[in-house]
């Protein structure tokens, strides 16, 4: 099994979201607000006078363990649904899982997917 | 001096000061009522818009409402209130250009400061109507219309004298002239501004888009009740012990059905007693007593709660699938329920009931000529309000344009028009959900956090 | 009109509007003390509250309190504030059967807008105190009846010429009538609801459950602050300018001293001045100075909010180790304090000081007869409500249940009772923490985050 | 009773309660301006400085203020308002030891109550400018002897009949007295405390602390934009209904003048209509006009709350330019429109406009005369108060400390001076930016989260 | 040395935190508020007269790098105290660490956990 | 390419994004607010009356993807900016990474960090 790891806009959660439910690859997931910065620029702002930029956008992480089977699946749902094709349309990144465990009924491996 | 004019005038400027505070409230239900990323915009709009209503309302709004002219407009003493004037001689006394007023023997800057609160009221309706996609300076050029030319015509009509007052039209604290010119206004804005980004799906599918902070609009939800106890009372402007009572025990009590009966009515409909519901129950109880408050009795105050606490809940649906899209229910509150209000008096209306002589409405024998008046005055501000608006809309969309581009919508007004963001500390993030009435996940690209 | 009348009638319709935005004031507090996932609940419980007073008073609720009648209760002009009433004719000019309260010259419905807002205060007291467990329409309900039946017979009592007047007790503005009959009504509604899930562990150990907003809770102590200017002072019916300022003064004074004592104490014993404390022990001072606020001087006015702000200190540590959950403090506040209150006045008072004849308190010289009247009207009021409120409460469990299943209360009442939550937007987890009396994680499985 | 003592009366308990609650405008506005992790600390300042300013004031601070003596300081009745005195009575028939302010028809405590809350806003003036890094406990005592000796002093000679008066010197409401005394204590805990840890870095950087909530900062303003229509038109301390209502529209013109002008500026030199910008700007045209609100027109108010506004925003960027570390700006509003607003008077004065003999200002005719008796006033107050202030904060650091130690001020005041988080529940963390002025990561070492 | 990541109730945070803390097997962990979904279904809204389902439900994501002669114990325990028997209980991902310093010290290995 | 996970304290997170950023090896990251224990003790709170330690202390997690190459640079920098010398000063997991895509272009590998 594999960890996928994406950042994505969070504009852009629902559609991928719906995407990957439609490619029927996506059993769970789970969705984290994170900030990061990699090419894109900052949001100017002011506080009182001085102005400043924030460097750290906000984005969200959609971490989603699946069958190895399903990678290229939801590699080409991410890669069509999430850019807008501007700096900031994130990343995507693959780990190895070494077990997965359904904690309700203590099924392992991709039955617990 | 002469005790009378002392008590008209403390109780016309408590009323005054009570009706001022009302713009916090404003600000806060509609904010509380709108996502946290147009928080700062929301507020921004509500803490300027009284700045503008007072400078309209300094150099010509009062002018065209109270100077003395035609029945259409004020032609006396125009600017800067600077007409001829002195009060606080009442009656043949009276010597001044402000004479539809002079029934109130209070210094001119009270009568002034007690209007100036009424007008700001009508233009800070409008700005939760608007919200979430309305560029901040067209939302304050017109506000600024709204308060030195709209408003003031109504005014002129039903306050100052004018034609309406003349067919015998009653609207007591301003249902019609405050409320339905307010939510008029409102309208005109909305058609010409078109619904938030993401509120409709395809097909039939409406999207909801709670706001951020129950807590925040139930601050000014009690603000609001709070205020109208200047509202209403103080518009006898004169410190009329059995009047001031009356009315307040008849706003209090159409307040307390509305919010009972839409609680109620949520309950029963949606399976929960929605809170959002409850707060736009109680302002449609009070929108809708606010014409007839001294001129119906305690019960007859308890229907017309009632009905505007269902007819709150029935018109946010309506205009929800309408696809007219209103983020605070401001159309449901203040449009509908002061057409309502407006109407009312000339059902319940019981002549001389606090002792002003507005004859009998028809359920107490009064025939149709108190309600047939009444709805001539709706039909005519409702048409006006409407047509001038839109007007005004339509020029400030060819020339500056008033809606904020996508880009800027998604990410949130606060940011692109104030350069702030209201929480900076805080992780903020948009709910995600399904919508009983469509498929996929809602709110599409509506937009992400922060 | 009659300068007198218009002067009464305008102090006291502004004293009353301050009491009603305490209603907001003690929304902010109970809701800041309370955990994110139940401030919707409580929210719409403090919105609804007044709304539901406001009906059981008028349909019944008056009538009881001051209807002409025996000792024990009214017995003429029951419904809907029916009776004949001359108001705001006084003394021997006075005709109807409102007599108890024909003493001040204000309209009658000035009198029983006013009346409204204290029992209303009452009822929301209640509220505070059963948070975070009970069911939304059990609390409704049980406020029903509290405000129908139980508020307007106790005040029938003290206020409305019954038997406990009769016997010499003085409660100037309801630290007994007000405070210790909400204080009751909620003792008896947290016995039979039980505490909290997760509150006490085994053994003596007591979980901490901090609130969710210190903000919050601190513009509600402030606005209750405020609004106890109304409470006490307006308590003059009258606009009596010695009396008024004195009054202002001995309330702001207790009101500051039971800040600082707290924040003392606190400071002392914890070793840090706890902000949730030094609220407490605002309100403790101002509930104790409302029943002698028009008795007592200044200078013993300080000995009173002293002592109060002691009071709520040991208080609060009282009722969380005699395991009795009481999540905002309702019961030190309003039910120790309202005693407390209305016992000094035996202590304290002197006669005339504001020119009514109460005699002198045992500390000027006044011997036993004005304590003992006054505990007896404690003894007699603690008795009748929290009996009658135990009765109601039992009712009401019995037929429809009024504590929330334990997986409702665990994901939190907002969800389960309103379908609502207080800020949708925002990221929410429950703090995690170790007890200094206890071992293992607080809270245990005392629920998750939102 | 005399109608004229009661009807005084209820407007100066009116505007004392107006002013009262301005305690929570600032706690408000200052809470919102600072970060979340000092929230409660600046919550619990706000909260507990009106009780020791009460305290103060009761203890010595009347006394001095407004007891007979010389034209420094008050000799006679000092402690605990102990004095003889026969108020309300007035003119020649008064008797007593606090005759300076035996003009105004009003109980004792009503005076009394009416110059404490002023008070009170002095001390809570400075509470803003020394957040984010002050002791509590310095903080309190600070408070205690401004409100004990050094405001008192400055209120005898200004308002106590002493020798400001007596040189010609006019603050209707305190422009001086209040503001500019608590602006130059302020200024004087600046220099002594220091920046903020981070809020300067190496060079000519200066990294903006962006404030945790701006809905907390605007329910703020609107609650103080409430609260000046007691401060102001409550000054007369008399219901006298032309200077009221006149007073009432000098101070919202003013403020919504500087409100206005303040939003432009801030659009034109930084692009954006920076919200924080535009409360500062309401608050210092209200500051602006409080002493000249009785003393000029209409039209000079509006000069005035419009230089107001200008002023705020070059004094915002000239103080952090200077390195004078001010979270929410108290000094740029409080202290430069506090001074303005005094010589103002010197300007725009007209003779009798409300019924005071202060003569003509300089743009009316009346020469240097008047303008040369404010400027006077300004540098005697301003001399006086820095000074008496300085020594104080320099005491309190010799013997107690006046800072919290770095890490404390890292982790925030909260944790180490209260044992509280203001928000246990959310999720918070640190806004993390780039300067346009500077390199690297805004905030450097600034302190993290919660 | 494995990497343990278990996504469990909120509400059952505490009881899992004390019965490791008993186990003596979780001597440092990373807790990140997530939300997510899996089996689960959402809970029903209400705003303003329109009904939803928040589909996307709170979870709590448990972060445990342990020796890898505790993974079994830390298995044991988080299937004994985490579930309540019904669909949302959760699930745990086990990955592989290459490499663990203690920032404090520069300590390294199973040292420096 | 290699997966750093640094957990370190919030006040610490700009000094070591400027470090990184002079160090040249961080492209990009995530940053994600966490709570956590490991040695460090609570903080003691008061709550009206009851005092309690909050034993879970805000952190900061650092994810960083980055080049064989430049994992050394990393683990210096971190270890020479983000501790103060006492507990909490949080720790450094590795992870192996199996493979990178940049959403915007496809790109994949080391041209995608
Ligand atoms: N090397 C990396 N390591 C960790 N996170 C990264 C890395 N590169 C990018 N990210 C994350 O992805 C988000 C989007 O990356 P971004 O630089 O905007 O993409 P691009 O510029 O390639 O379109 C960043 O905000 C950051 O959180
Ligand atoms: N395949 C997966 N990948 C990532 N996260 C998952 C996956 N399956 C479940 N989760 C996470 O675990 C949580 C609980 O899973 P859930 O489906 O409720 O468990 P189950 O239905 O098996 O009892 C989800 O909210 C989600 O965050
Ligand atoms: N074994 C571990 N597994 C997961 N996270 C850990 C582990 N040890 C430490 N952490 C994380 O690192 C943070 C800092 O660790 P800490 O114990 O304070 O370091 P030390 O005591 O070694 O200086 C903790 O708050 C926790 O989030």
């Amino acid at each position: 099994m594999k960890h996928i790891k994406a950042v994505i806009r969070p504009e852009k959660l629902n559609e991928v979201r719906d995407a990957l439910d439609k490619a029927g690859c996506a059993k769970g997931m789970m969705i984290t607000d994170i900030v990061g910065h990699g090419g894109q620029k900052g949001i100017e702002q002011v506080w009182r006078g001085e102005k400043y930029t924030v460097d750290l956008l906000p984005k969200v992480m959609l971490d989603l363990v699946v069958r190895d089977a399903d990678v290229p699946t939801v590699k080409e749902v991410l890669l069509r649904v999430a850019p807008i094709g501007e700096f900031g349309d994130g990343k995507i990144f693959i780990y190895n899982v070494e077990e997965v465990i359904r904690i309700r009924t203590g099924e392992t491996g991709e039955a617990a997917l | 001096m002469d005790t009378k004019i002392v008590l008209d005038t403390l109780w016309v400027l408590l009323g005054a000061m009570l009706v001022f505070f009302m713009n916090l409230g404003f600000a806060l239900v509609e904010s509380g009522f709108a996502r946290s990323k147009n928080a700062v915009n929301i507020l921004s709009k509500n803490f300027i818009v009284f700045a503008v209503s007072s400078m309209g309302y300094l150099l010509l709004g009062w002018g065209l409402m109270f100077g003395d002219g035609n029945g259409f407009i004020g032609t006396s003493g125009l600017w800067f209130v600077g007409g001829a004037d002195n009060s606080p001689a009442v009656g043949d006394a009276y010597q001044g250009v402000y004479s539809a007023i002079a029934w109130t023997g209070v210094p001119l800057w009270a009568k002034f400061f007690f209007q100036l609160v009424f007008c700001g009221t009508a233009a800070t309706i409008v700005s939760g109507a608007v919200a979430e996609r309305i560029k901040y300076l067209a939302f304050i050029l017109f506000s600024f219309f709204l308060t030195l030319l709209i408003y003031p015509a109504v005014g002129h009509w039903i306050w100052g004298g004018g034609f309406l007052a003349g067919l015998g039209m009653w609207d007591f604290a301003g249902s019609s002239v405050v409320h339905s010119t307010g939510g008029w206004a409102a309208l005109a804005g909305i058609l010409v501004l078109g619904p938030r980004f993401g509120k409709y799906g395809p097909g039939k599918r409406i999207n909801p888009i709670p706001g951020h902070s129950l807590p925040l609009a139930t601050i000014g939800a009690f603000v609001l009740w709070l205020g109208w106890f200047g509202f209403n009372p103080g518009s006898t402007m004169a410190a009329d012990p059995g009047a001031i009572a009356h009315i307040l025990v008849t706003t209090n009590t159409a307040g307390i059905m509305g919010l009972l009966v839409a609680t109620g009515a949520a309950w029963l409909l949606l399976g929960k007693p929605d809170l959002g519901m409850s707060i736009n129950g109680l302002l449609a109880g009070l929108v809708a007593i606010t014409a007839g408050c001294a001129f119906v009795s305690v019960p007859s105050s308890i229907i017309i709660g009632a009905a505007a606490g269902l007819l709150v809940v029935l018109a946010v649906v309506f205009f929800d699938r309408a696809r007219i899209d209103d983020p605070v229910g401001a159309l449901s509150v203040h449009l509908v329920n002061g057409v309502f209000g407006t109407l009312a008096v000339g059902l319940f209306a019981q002549d001389g009931i606090t002792g002003v002589a507005t004859g009998n409405g028809l359920f107490f024998g009064g025939g149709f000529r108190l309600l047939g008046a009444q709805a001539l005055g709706v039909v005519t501000v409702g048409g006006f309000v409407f047509a001038a608006s839109l007007l005004v809309w339509f020029l400030l969309q060819k020339t500056m344009g008033i809606r904020v581009n996508l880009k800027e919508e998604i990410q949130g007004l606060d940011i692109g028009e104030h350069g702030n963001v209201a929480y900076p500390e805080f992780l903020i993030h948009k709910p995600s959900y399904h919508v009983a009435n469509g498929h996929g996940h809602g709110g599409g690209a509506a937009g992400g956090g922060r």
